[in-house]
């Protein structure tokens, strides 16, 4: 640990949060239009990937995609605006929460389908290979995902042509309202069934962002030194509904003793809190951050809500390209 | 009053009760929620082998459910939206629709697939998908829409009951309708239904159109504009007499539907009605449908996309050549445009 | 003398050559047999980068060539049977058709997919699937569907290098078809071929209907009849003009498709043509396509299953009310009734 | 071994080798008009599996099926009716040599989608456990269906709900024209893959009936004794074409040495040779079985040849069925 990188994942953790709960707050007003899930609470390992991963590598990720973006530098005017269903939006209206997308900093595109973007990754992680660079694809996923024939049949493939890829499994425990154990078998767990196949794999604790820093610096590396793919999952747990800005614990679908459990590990306090016992973060400078923060997303917010709607003659275009966009160079 | 949402849970329940043979299962079935209140309860009704969640694996639960009925049983599957079907497209066209025809006759599968269609409020490209037309190009499907909330029992038990992989389509936007009446008896897959009665126009609807239809062919009857208005309820087997009947007398065909227009279900129903009712009709046969092109999240992009009541007066005005006044309707309207109705804030 | 095969071999190659971000995959690609002769020798002259095998992943291999052309290359990704690419539908649709669209024209998806048409010999319900209507059905999909030798790599050019994603349809029986003139130019997508010209019918066909179209046409011809034949060669985009202008000449549509009847292809065509050139209409537009059921193993239950040449000019002698002979079409046949010539001997 | 059972093994192997045999001998005739998928050679495991499983037991299997449906005890005459496209057909010629089907003795079908059936038989597992018989369901499979999506899928509800299912994967190393090594990452055999997913799974010698046999057996009786589901990987060696009657090794697809050394472990000879070392076999007994089955096999290509082709009219027959067929009790 060093003070630039405490003060770097502490900056991208609190970013996260104050854009989701900032979603939140404001949700009800009926303005923001779309199904929206929220990360808070998994900011720590977005927030130490984007400590790690260069504009040059390619990122997707799917329905819950707001952190993965902005921790691959996803204009957060533009998510913001999307999910207002402007015409500034990333995707201009056309996408909502679920569809993000800033490719002039790698982030490909998150998809509302739950793996749909598994094998997507893999062949950015051809296209990358084929150009030879040292860049390498990130594709982050939920739980859930690995419960898809999709995963499997990605794996397999970026395995065989020992592609540059990296798999991150954030695993909160929850698809919508189901626990794992209705949904895989719990004999073995998650990366250690990916294992299986051949492939690095490594677990962690996903509310220790130092820790999770650490694992994804050591694994980029040897991916990017041509080691091949890595799956690497980390437990994390989510705040808020499923989808949606509200807590739903009233529901009784997680158990009280897992929820606090979970809570005494939230992630930006407990990282801080060592932070500043190492002399890595003052709480005087963490409050400037925040404030910063605070109006970096308040102004994010204010363009959104300045921004125009689409024009209705939007809504029948885009359906045919009528020109190539990217470039195998 | 009950709603739709009653009606399809109801169903489940009676099935469940009345043959230790059905299951049901699919993401969030046990859920609090209960798939939009759908399978409430259920699981502890009828015990976790019966009913339960499964995991993300829709390809595989699709041949799961292939499987069980070949075993036996007669499995209901719920996807919350078509859309996650779509991975299930081999099970369901190469195994669940041909197993009875490729093994000449052997062996039925009684299997039903309920997803949900899903309409507004930022759903956006693939949570609104209406591709009713896949199935129904495809001979070993049967495939139901249901719109009104007193048939959707009725025609859920049939469709558990049937034979045959029924695809079993219900509309986001008609979970909250409502009915005073309702039956317990299954309704035969094949007959649609004929709501209202009239000579100027045969209006064609399926699902939430329906909903559309009733609201504006009533508007108009004030108007002196009287149609016959057909609920398809079931898309295959389609009721072409009823259809073909009322052409014959009225001469005029508006066929209303919730998919994309080309080469989705209007197109057929128009083909089948000019082949079948050519010297009966007076005008070419007419359609309103989705466009061309997917729905967007933005609720300014949506304003326009799907067809409502005051499109389909407006149409039938022109196509009787009347002055039509679609104020009434206009004045009704209380919700947002991405909305069914006030009840419904989201978030999906 | 070259043959069907040849040509989009050849397409390939010159792909290949001319820009190095084309990638070719897929089951067998670089077999012995080179996907009935498509593929051969293109691995060993484009080495196993950029030409390669593939698992059996019909779905995630869709999603991986969907990435590969989001990092700039132009994949071509074939599956040996239609039938098979059904478990790639969520990648085709929920991504690739949709991806332009949903991010706003952020980016294209420049792939191609090719998907082979089974018939006959034994073939059977899951290898004989012809569901381009699924595929014309959504928006954000090209769909090509070449007939004639000659237009094979024009088309596959086209389509390779469009930027769009295209569904490229090759029917099993055209791939021995031959031809002397062949173009190395792409041609465009969206432009039907005017075959044959003649005012007493409107043909319209797609892939291998338009060969049995062709004999039929040119057979009549010789008994007095001359029909417009019009070979789609894309069904999206679809050159509604070049249908419209014949149909208001002749009065008279007859449309050809090897997919099932009803929620086909044909039924738009139907619809649409009904639409836009009602008062030219004299007669009921028709149509000719499979069945709605699937073809059967046997040989015995699929005498009757396809539209031969035969059942052509019989309609188009039905449509015009002329005494027609179908004895010069029995008497050319030579194969059996199975397989597109004496040259196919099994077992696929 | 036993007298009974080494001749349940040789007879289960010659009976599938001479149909195998007899069917590519004739199929230049043109008579047998649909895509056919020969098992010469690959007779061990599904003779030993024969010797294991009950009439009441269900299985269901992929394209290269006649094996599987002999060994589960399938009419021989319904099955080459089948394959000649007659009424008397066990699919009364709708299906081919692809689509086999016996359900009085539990083969519950064959399908020509490869990975098709895996959920199939996962399903039948389930209402097995249901029904709460100590049957099972076996599922063949080849070792490109490892590759589909769909497998992992299965695998992952069978063991999550503990189903009496027993994968059985045929590895003949080619998937069509194409090599292991093209399609699946080599770091792991495809029972390692499956063990990671924390079931039971062995792998054995797919040309040794005698030791397939014994695995098999133990096997089976874990699964009857609620165990759950297990994986069983036999390598394998395919005599002829993928499809078709001929021999294609001139093609030179697969090595001369792999091809020798497969030959040198032909499972009958191999097994029999033993046999009557060990003097559970004699040649005489072995020349009159083959004898008997020669004229079972001559009986059945007869009886499909006299049998009718179905009447025209069934083409449009079979779509939609007017009642139940199969109960759950
Ligand atoms: C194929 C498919 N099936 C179902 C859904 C509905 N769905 C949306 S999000 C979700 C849960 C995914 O859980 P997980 O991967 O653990 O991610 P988390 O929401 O916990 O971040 C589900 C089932 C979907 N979008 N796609
Ligand atoms: C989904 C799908 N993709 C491709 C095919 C074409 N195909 C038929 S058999 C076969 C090979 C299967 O290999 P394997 O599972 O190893 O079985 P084997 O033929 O070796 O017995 C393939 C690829 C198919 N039938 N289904
Ligand atoms: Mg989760
Ligand atoms: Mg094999």
């Amino acid at each position: 640990m060093t003070p630039e990188l405490a003060k770097t994942l502490s900056h991208g953790m609190r970013r996260i949060r104050t854009v989701e709960e900032t979603i939140a707050a404001r949700y009800s007003e009926q303005e923001m239009r779309c199904p929206t899930h929220l990360s808070s609470g998994q900011e720590a390992v977005p927030a130490a990937i984007s400590a790690v991963l260069r504009p040059t590598d390619l990122a997707v990720s799917g329905h819950r995609a707001h952190a993965h973006y902005l921790a691959k530098g996803g204009s957060l005017k533009a998510m913001i605006a999307e999910i207002y269903g402007r015409v500034t939006g990333c995707a201009r209206g056309k996408g909502g929460s679920m569809h993000l997308i800033d490719e002039a900093v790698g982030f490909m595109g998150s998809t509302a389908i739950v793996g749909g973007t598994v094998p997507v990754g893999v062949g950015l992680g051809y296209s990358l290979m084929l150009k030879g660079t040292d860049d390498i694809a990130c594709i982050f996923l939920g739980d859930a995902v690995v419960e898809t024939g999709a995963f499997y049949e990605s794996l397999n493939f970026a395995i065989l042509k020992n592609l540059p890829v990296l798999f991150i499994c954030e695993n909160n425990f929850y698809s919508v309202y189901s626990p794992l154990s209705v949904r895989q078998s719990h004999i073995k767990a998650i990366h250690e069934k990916v294992a299986g196949f051949g492939i690095t794999t490594q677990d962690g604790d996903g509310n220790d962002a130092a820790s999770a820093h650490e694992i994804i610096t050591k694994t980029v590396a040897d991916i990017r030194a041509g080691k091949g793919p890595a799956f690497l999952e980390f437990s994390t747990f989510r705040f808020r509904e499923h989808c949606g800005p509200n807590y739903d614990d009233d529901l009784g679908y997680r158990p009280d003793q897992f929820i606090e459990g979970w809570n005494a590990r939230e992630p930006i306090r407990q990282f801080e809190t060592r932070a500043i016992e190492d002399g890595f973060l003052t709480l005087a400078g963490i409050d400037q951050m925040q404030e910063e923060i605070e109006n970096e997303v308040k102004a994010a917010f204010d363009f959104a809500r300045a921004s125009d709607f689409p024009p209705a003659g939007e809504a029948s275009q885009h359906i045919f390209a009528n020109q190539m966009k990217g470039s195998w160079k | 009053m009950r709603t739709f949402a009653n009606e399809i849970r109801d169903g489940l329940d009676q099935a469940l009760s009345d043959d230790p043979s059905v299951l049901v299962f699919g993401l969030g079935v046990p859920d609090p929620k209960g798939v939009f209140g759908t399978t409430l309860d259920l699981q502890e009704k009828y015990g976790e082998k019966r009913v339960f969640d499964m995991p993300t694996s829709e390809n595989a639960m699709t041949g799961i459910a292939i499987g069980a009925a070949l075993g036996g049983f007669k499995p209901v599957l719920t996807h919350q939206r078509l859309d996650f079907a779509l991975l299930s497209m081999d099970q369901l066209v190469n195994n669940a629709a041909k197993w009875h025809f490729m093994f000449g006759g052997q062996r039925n599968v009684p299997i039903t697939i309920r997803m949900i269609l899903g309409r507004g409020r930022g759903q956006g490209p693939p949570h609104s998908q209406n591709q009713q037309s896949w199935f129904a190009h495809n001979p070993g499907l049967k495939v139901v829409m249901p719109a009104l909330a007193s048939d959707a029992k009725g025609l859920l038990l049939a469709s558990i009951f049937d034979p045959n992989p029924v695809i079993f389509l219900e509309h986001r936007w008609l979970h909250n309708a409502q009915t005073e009446e309702a039956t317990d008896m299954p309704i035969p897959l094949g007959e649609a239904k004929l709501l209202r009665e009239g000579d100027a126009v045969t209006v064609v609807s399926v699902s939430y159109m329906t909903i559309e239809a009733l609201h504006a062919v009533d508007v108009l009857k004030e108007q002196g504009i009287s149609c016959d208005l057909i609920d398809l309820r079931t898309v295959t087997p389609i009721d072409w007499a009823k259809i073909e009947t009322s052409v014959k007398k009225t001469g005029k065909l508006l066929m209303l539907d919730t998919g994309f227009k080309s080469f989705g279900i209007a197109g057929e129903i128009l083909a089948h009605v000019t082949e079948s009712c050519w010297s009966s009709l007076q005008l070419p046969p007419a359609r309103l449908t989705a466009p061309d092109y997917s729905e967007s999240t933005s609720p300014a992009l949506t304003k326009d996309y799907h067809v409502r009541a005051e499109h389909i007066a407006a149409k039938i005005g022109e196509m009787t050549d009347k002055p039509v006044s679609i104020e009434p309707i206009l004045n009704q309207r209380g919700a947002a445009h991405d909305v069914p109705g006030t009840w419904f804030t989201g978030p999906f």
